[in-house]
């Protein structure tokens, strides 16, 4: 399996990630993407800046660790992660989860299994600045419950 | 023996700091490294490094503070992760 | 709902059509791309061409339909289907199904959905020609059962 | 009236055709027009139409043989769709 796990504070390519995916093997028959985009209402209040904290090293270990899992569960190629850190605004890209296997089965669970445990298990931390002052978010409960539903 | 202690999240912001290198002698349980911070810092970083929800993991593995630290190691005190 | 359908021999790019899943509404949190490429082990033989055809005005009516029923079930803001028809060669990019919504959970049922029923019911007939000969494919089991496990 | 009929995959590779235009008097329904559709090219069309597996849509709907087809309409017959 190819593996590509980064947490940077620049944006990503989707297109440039699409072609590493592909690139790994004449096998691939499907290729899920998953982009998650910073949206303007959490919690009702307006959000202005969400700035994410990580623990390089142990970060990117904890990826490696969620991506060989779901490896384990399901036929991968090849695997992608970007989680992006700092000041991020309304609309700009947060996380990028590529997945490449032979059948779309695979490609879809193996994405959504890490995503879900990306949203709750990996080690960031969320500050959301709105026009009422900032705050640190804390795990929210319908992301345990969907990181649970794996077993 | 030296370790390097890292904190993170609103646990960095209350502590003013996000690390600290701390000499010990010999190897010592991350009980230790707390009451050696507290004494050299304030109580307060006593009563915020065990908090109930304060996670600890040593060179990047979640631990307790039962665990034994050795020279080298890289010790982290952070609050609940909330996830990407 | 911003629904977009499209049958064509060209190929699509991928980019493009994020970007505009993503320009719908600020709203859009979650993306969910497939893309589906000719791959040449069906069924043991090597796949040189792979020739697709359909039935215009039939096949966008379903493919519309089949967008619609995902809507009714899950929370879409966005949703596109490119299919291709034509000749096509191993590697070549042959389906592209993106959903934008606000959480990921409904993009990602909404995607695999979508991808579920068009695999099945789709009114699309393929012809394989290997070295062997050429032959019109009937549909696959597998397949079948992934689309009545949506009920 | 006149309805356009066509036909798709391996059936057309097999009738030769991919549309006919076929004038019928008054309304009628799918099978009257595969009688005459066999009575204008070979009693093959025949065997070719109502084979088991072969599906039929008027307008872009699925129908059994028993619909009635009326001036304008388009009447396809098809072999089992394989998807995308």
């Amino acid at each position: 399996m190819e593996k590509k796990i980064q947490v940077q504070k620049e944006t990503f390519d989707l297109r440039s990630e699409y072609d590493h995916l592909r690139s790994v093997s004449l096998k691939v028959g499907a290729v899920v993407t998953f982009t998650g985009t910073v949206r303007d209402l959490n919690e009702d209040e307006s959000v202005q800046v969400l700035h994410l904290e990580h623990y390089p090293g142990m970060t990117e270990r904890e990826l490696d660790k969620i991506i060989v899992e779901a490896a384990r569960r399901w036929e991968v190629i090849a695997a992608t992660v970007i989680h992006r850190v700092g000041d991020l605004y309304p609309g700009d890209e947060i996380v990028f989860v590529g997945v490449a296997s032979q059948h779309r089965g695979d490609a879809f669970a193996a994405c959504s299994f890490v995503m879900d445990y990306l949203k709750t298990r990996a080690t960031f931390w969320k500050k959301e600045k709105t026009q009422e002052g900032e705050r640190w978010l804390t795990t929210r409960e319908s992301d345990e419950t969907a990181a649970d539903a794996w077993g | 023996m030296t370790v390097k202690i890292v904190f993170f999240a609103n646990l960095r912001e209350a502590l003013g700091v996000d690390s600290v290198d701390l000499q010990v002698s010999g190897s010592s349980s991350v009980s230790t490294l707390i009451s050696q911070l507290a004494k050299r810092y304030s109580s307060e970083w006593l009563e915020l490094l065990t908090a109930e929800n304060i996670r600890i993991a040593v060179n990047h593995e979640m631990i307790n503070e039962d665990a034994v630290v050795v020279d080298g190691d890289e010790v982290a005190f952070f609050p609940p992760v909330t996830g990407g």
